[in-house]
């Protein structure tokens, strides 16, 4: 089936619904990488305008990405609620748009919807969207989840403490994560990126996050983000593992190009429940995406790289995360090129996995070539916090010295709370309070207690 | 333990920017300058060129030759990975026949390129009987060296490159070794040593445990995620893919 | 004096504060224009680590512009308050940017500072902040003025309904200005810019919004934005003049080029004052701003144009006005090329005038020239409203069908009260509610009591 | 008066984009893609360029010449306003001896040369005894005339110049005359008419004022804020600066 627009006597014609859906994309460069995307500003309207005037149902109807087998198409398809999908089985994409923006898209509506939605609809509908549209609608869509926190709830933002290392070292781990809680961050997760590989590395690194968690008495959670396998052999091992984490793609060679299959994150999901180290009925696990990830690994099946990232959501809500954050300016300017296309995309992906049900955060972040800097990061953290964004990420003075980029500093969570008055987890909250970090008016203080609770830190103690 | 202690015993034990400060709820001036500075040479790094003369000097007891990428400019090279990883259309390469080639490739920091590059190969090629061909490779992504070693015929190939520039680091280089080298390998066919630089992995011991990964890639008949695990290197596991970190 | 930075191994000269000023500025096409921008990032970087170690006290040293009887300059100098300056008098511009950001700075104490400062401090200071920290510090400034309602209170914004029209045709204003009023707009002022420039028209157009004003009995002002010396003839002339506008800058060469000097803007003040129209100890003017504007008239004297922006401010606090807004992307790509530098320029003229103590709206805008669309307008809004503008422009669509331009949509201000909640002045606000256009929870509704009320206009009767 | 009644009215009395509707907080789907179809064709007209053989065409008649500015593209004439106002190194101009030159110039909409400026020339032309010298400006802002004109020894010049587009007329042209041109004048020393286009200023009115101005110019011997303002041209102040409009 063809789609086609005329403006100004120009007939644009578009050969199949990935290629409508490619050429309706913001001027991105990975999709210009990929050969997908439009000439030019005029052929992208046309593709909008065809977009706008294309039944929802559509994507029911067709398999967008057309290969064979592939278990992300399927499990989108089995998924798929019809009754869900009544109140707005009728609209053109177009009229989605509008529907989503109107009164009678609110929190509860929304809430009903989310399975009612496939991930390309919702992509499809975020082509025709302003950034205010973006804001204005993921701002209406609460997801809360719940470990040793509650986190998601309406007014307030939590933040990932990011303590990476370039060697896994401990004791530099441990001083970035204490970095981070006297500047109030980790209520979202404690979570370290290891350059190492190996199991022992992957105990070692939770049982220290378990330690500080414990002698601290922190409400939060912790996460070594190590693969998926090494998480279960992990926990095999007896490892107190809270939160088992993976990075998702959206299409199944992209996942295999991973290391991963469904099978295997429903395998590490019940392993981590069986531990039963949260209350019941607790959120899990914790994804990782990004614009880019499948045509870097050259499975993109000639898709944007925005729907696959929406695709890369109906993995995720398969096994009810506690956080999903998309990392949206960590792969590099070959992605997106600069601070422009960082923000747009930023604030697409946290609209779609909203939309789609997900516990939303961002990773605020750039590399070194790509056009950008913090001006960028700080644009980008404004508009996501006025979409109400679960949460963001948060490295030692904004500098990860072990991936080589820059995501947030905690001083940023800082000015979340006390400029954009978005307080952290209200368990998390209470204990800021309890250690001085914070002030009853939810100004940063000087974090007495949590100094003199730190002499209970052996490495720390270790060093007087 | 005092705030200002506690402050000193932080910033000894990482090179994380820990305990900078804050001015009310932001980073304070000296902090944002310092920043900034190292963010203007993080991106010097990224659109530096290699000191060609300095190479070919530092290179000239080997067999060398150049050559450029099809992506041909650095914004080109920045935007299409696909171009980098082939060579420029008309490139002519004339190597004396060998088992092994190193490319040394620019990557994302020339700068990588130029403080350690020739103090790898060096120690590299002391290791060997025979000096293995050094070719010098700008626009280069790391598939590159599938192409050129392809062309030379040769059974293995090592390429030194420029990783993309940290704040705090712009000069680290990466090591991708490949064994039986063609276009269109994909990256689980390789292994890879990174952060070779200052405060990172010594080139030397890069070297080592270069040359040990080709001893044993050369026993096994492959290398990537194909290549056993036992023994694992020290500090540095062999098993690169999947079951790695993550990004 | 000359002031000089070494880094790695080049020392980097200034050889005027100016020049200092100058180079320590983002980059922006008029710099550049005018040849006085930084050569690259690192020459930036090194005239803003000279600028964080100058003490503030050299700006009341040195005469940075040094034109000799330059009344603007004498007013910044004659206006200096020192005993409001002691709090800061021993920081330097990078002591001051961190005092800022302190909690010491709270909303007591900047408004104590307003008069120790002057605009080259500010100008210098904005210039080591990041878009985040312009946001931060704005935010702590309250600066409420009043008129027919209240402007500026923490929490709210305002907008100015813009209905211009190519030939200022009375039904063509009407209309457009009916359409804000159906959205909500018209709190700060229901201004029109004429296209034509004769007193007739003039007393024309402020008639016909004295008429609307009284029908509807809107709580607002009105304001016809001809030049200060038309206003004062129809003032002359008995017209029903609520606010006396006029465009100003920052050196005295561009304001003759304006066709102004102070003395006739204190006679329109005094003029607008005897003719009661608004409470005792109301403001009455209303000043537009851009930076550009003294470069374009060749007026700049080799400083940059951000600098000289600060300046103009100086002069629109000597008037205690209502209003005070940049017009930032108007004028064109030549000042400001793109997206990213309209957004920068416009959170550091808020900042700016805010810090000076004015009632600072931007006009939230760009030109078909520059490298920028409503993406950027989005941005810019959301990050205005989170630095706590007291108003924005609006016009119909956003499309100026007289100026060539494109200034935000009403809807854009229903984004402003919906999402981000910000509600209009308070007064405003009831009649919004009295007359159906909002809702007691601040959603907009269908204005049915004002389509109703709408009938008692005229020009809309009489064409039924 | 019912709700569906005001909306036509309203938009029955002007050109403005009033009662678009709204989906809740925002603009509806249609009305956000017109927008952008609207800006996608304003900024198509900032970058095109004079259709020449089409203008050359319709203004044979006349003695022809052609110019560039310093700007030399696009893209420096819209950075850079001093370059527009300066001819290119080396141009050479040889027009008949005039009094009047009319310069048809893109200025930043090449668009709208290409609708109106030959109608205005020729009804302009039709009210003169003899034809004058016409020359085709590219990369041009206002002030290229007044060096065209001084080269040309002209007593006025007109000059046609493309206004910056909106987002509803993209074809709008100004014509700003000036008395005794020579470089470096300010524009207050010019008198402008603006919004020449189809729902704006008629091309043929516009000569008619045009020419009555040059007569009040020749009269008064000068132009700009210094022409006397009675008797005021119908629907058009001649008194232009400063008590002018804002912006
Ligand atoms: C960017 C990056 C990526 C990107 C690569 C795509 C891209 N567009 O560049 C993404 C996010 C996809 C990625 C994925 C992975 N990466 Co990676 N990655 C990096 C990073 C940050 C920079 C690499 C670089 O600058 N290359 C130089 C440029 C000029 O060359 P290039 O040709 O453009 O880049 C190619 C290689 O970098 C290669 N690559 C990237 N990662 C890895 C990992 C391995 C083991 C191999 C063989 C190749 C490889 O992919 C690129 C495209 O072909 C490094 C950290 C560092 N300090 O170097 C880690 C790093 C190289 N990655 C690492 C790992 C473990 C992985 C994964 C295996 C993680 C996982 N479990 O899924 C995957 C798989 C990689 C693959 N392609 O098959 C480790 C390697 C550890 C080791 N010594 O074996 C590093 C050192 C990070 C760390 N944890 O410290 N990575
Ligand atoms: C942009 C603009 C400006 C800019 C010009 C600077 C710039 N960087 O472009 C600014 C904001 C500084 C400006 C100021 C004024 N402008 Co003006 N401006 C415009 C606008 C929106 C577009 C002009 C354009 O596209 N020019 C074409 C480009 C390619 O040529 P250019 O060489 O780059 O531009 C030059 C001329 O435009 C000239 N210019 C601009 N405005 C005016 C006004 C007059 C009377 C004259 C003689 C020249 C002039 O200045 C530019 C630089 O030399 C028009 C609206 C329109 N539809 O045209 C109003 C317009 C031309 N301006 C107008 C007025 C009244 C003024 C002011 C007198 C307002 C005031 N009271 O202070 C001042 C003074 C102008 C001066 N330079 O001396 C009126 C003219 C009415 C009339 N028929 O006489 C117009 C039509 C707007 C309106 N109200 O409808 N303006």
């Amino acid at each position: 089936m063809t789609y086609a627009t005329v403006i100004g006597g120009t007939r644009h014609v578009f050969a199949s619904l990935r290629e409508l859906l490619a050429k309706a994309s913001p001027e991105r460069s990975g999709d210009q990488l990929a050969g997908l995307a439009a000439e030019g500003p005029v052929e992208r309207l046309a593709a909008r305008i065809a977009l706008a005037d294309l039944p929802l149902r559509a994507f029911l109807e067709q398999d967008v990405m057309g290969v064979e087998g592939d278990e992300v198409t399927a499990l989108i398809f089995a998924r798929h609620d019809p009754g869900a999908f009544a109140p707005v089985a009728a609209l053109t994409v177009g009229e989605f748009r509008d529907w989503l923006l109107s009164p009678a898209a609110d929190e509860r509506a929304l809430a009903a919807l989310r399975w009612g939605l496939t991930p390309e609809m919702v992509a499809a509908v975020s082509k025709l969207m302003r950034i205010q549209d973006l804001v204005a609608v993921a701002s209406k869509v609460k997801v809360v989840t719940r470990f040793r926190n509650t986190l998601g709830l309406p007014g307030r933002m939590a933040t990932r403490n990011q303590p990476n290392h370039p060697t896994d070292d401990s004791r530099g781990i441990l001083a970035s994560a204490v970095d981070g809680l006297l500047l109030g961050t980790g209520d979202a997760v404690i979570g370290v990126n290891p350059a190492t590989d190996t199991v022992e590395d992957y105990i070692r690194i939770v049982s220290l996050l378990e330690e500080l968690r414990l002698t601290l008495d922190i409400p939060t959670q912790h996460c070594c983000l190590g693969h998926v396998g090494v998480a279960l052999e992990a926990m095999g091992q007896g490892a107190p593992v809270d939160l088992v984490f993976q990075s998702i793609a959206g299409t199944q060679q992209a996942n295999t190009g991973f290391g991963l299959d469904l099978a295997l994150l429903h395998e590490a999901r019940e392993a981590a429940l069986a531990l039963n180290r949260a209350p019941a009925g607790a959120n899990v696990m914790y994804f990782e995406t990004g614009q880019g990830a499948a045509l870097s690994a050259g499975a993109h099946h000639g898709m944007d790289q925005q729907t696959l990232e929406a695709r890369a959501y109906a993995v995720a809500r398969e096994f009810d995360p506690l956080l999903v954050n998309s990392v949206v300016g960590f792969i590099g300017p070959e992605y997106l090129y600069n601070g422009r296309q960082i923000l747009r995309a930023g604030l697409e992906d946290h609209f779609c996995g909203k939309l789609l049900g997900l516990p939303m955060g961002v990773d605020v972040c750039y590399t070194n070539h790509a056009d950008a800097d913090q001006e960028d990061m700080d644009s980008l953290l404004i508009t996501l916090v006025a979409a109400g964004v679960n949460f963001v990420i948060t490295v030692p003075g904004a500098d990860d010295i072990m991936l080589n980029y820059q995501s947030l500093s905690a001083h940023d969570a800082v000015f979340v709370r006390e400029t954009l008055r978005r307080p952290p987890a209200p368990e998390f909250e209470d204990w800021l309070v309890g250690m001085g970090v914070m002030d009853c008016g939810g100004r940063t203080s000087d974090g007495a207690a949590l100094v003199e609770r730190l002499r209970g830190v052996p490495m720390l103690a270790a060093a007087q | 333990m005092s705030p200002r202690a506690l402050s000193e015993r932080l910033r000894a034990m990482t090179e994380a920017r820990v305990m900078l400060g804050r001015a009310g709820g932001g980073m304070p001036t000296r902090a944002v300058l310092d920043f900034a500075l190292d963010h203007a040479r993080a991106r010097e790094a990224v659109w530096s060129e290699m000191d060609l003369p300095a190479l070919r000097a530092a290179l000239a007891g080997y067999p060398l030759a150049e050559v450029v990428s099809a992506a041909g400019d650095r914004e080109t090279h920045v935007r299409r990975p696909d171009l980098g990883r082939q060579l420029a259309a008309g490139t002519r390469l004339a190597l004396p026949p060998s088992d092994l080639v190193i490319v040394v490739a620019d990557g994302l920091s020339a700068m990588a390129v130029d403080a350690h590059a020739a103090q790898v190969v060096h120690a590299l090629q002391a290791l060997r009987e025979t000096a293995a061909p050094v070719v010098l490779a700008r626009q280069a992504r790391v598939a590159l060296g599938d192409q050129i070693a392809a062309r030379a015929g040769a059974r293995a190939v090592v390429v030194l490159i420029g990783e993309r520039p940290g704040l705090s680091a712009a000069d680290s280089l990466g090591a991708y070794v490949t064994w039986a080298p063609e276009p269109g390998l994909p990256d689980s066919r390789r292994n890879c040593l990174s952060n070779i630089r200052s405060g990172g992995l010594d080139p030397q011991e890069a070297a080592h445990r270069i040359a040990a990964l080709l001893a044993q890639m050369a026993r096994e008949g492959t290398s990537g995620v194909g290549l056993k695990r036992e023994p694992p290197l020290p500090g540095q596991s062999a098993r690169a893919l999947p079951g790695g970190a993550e990004r």
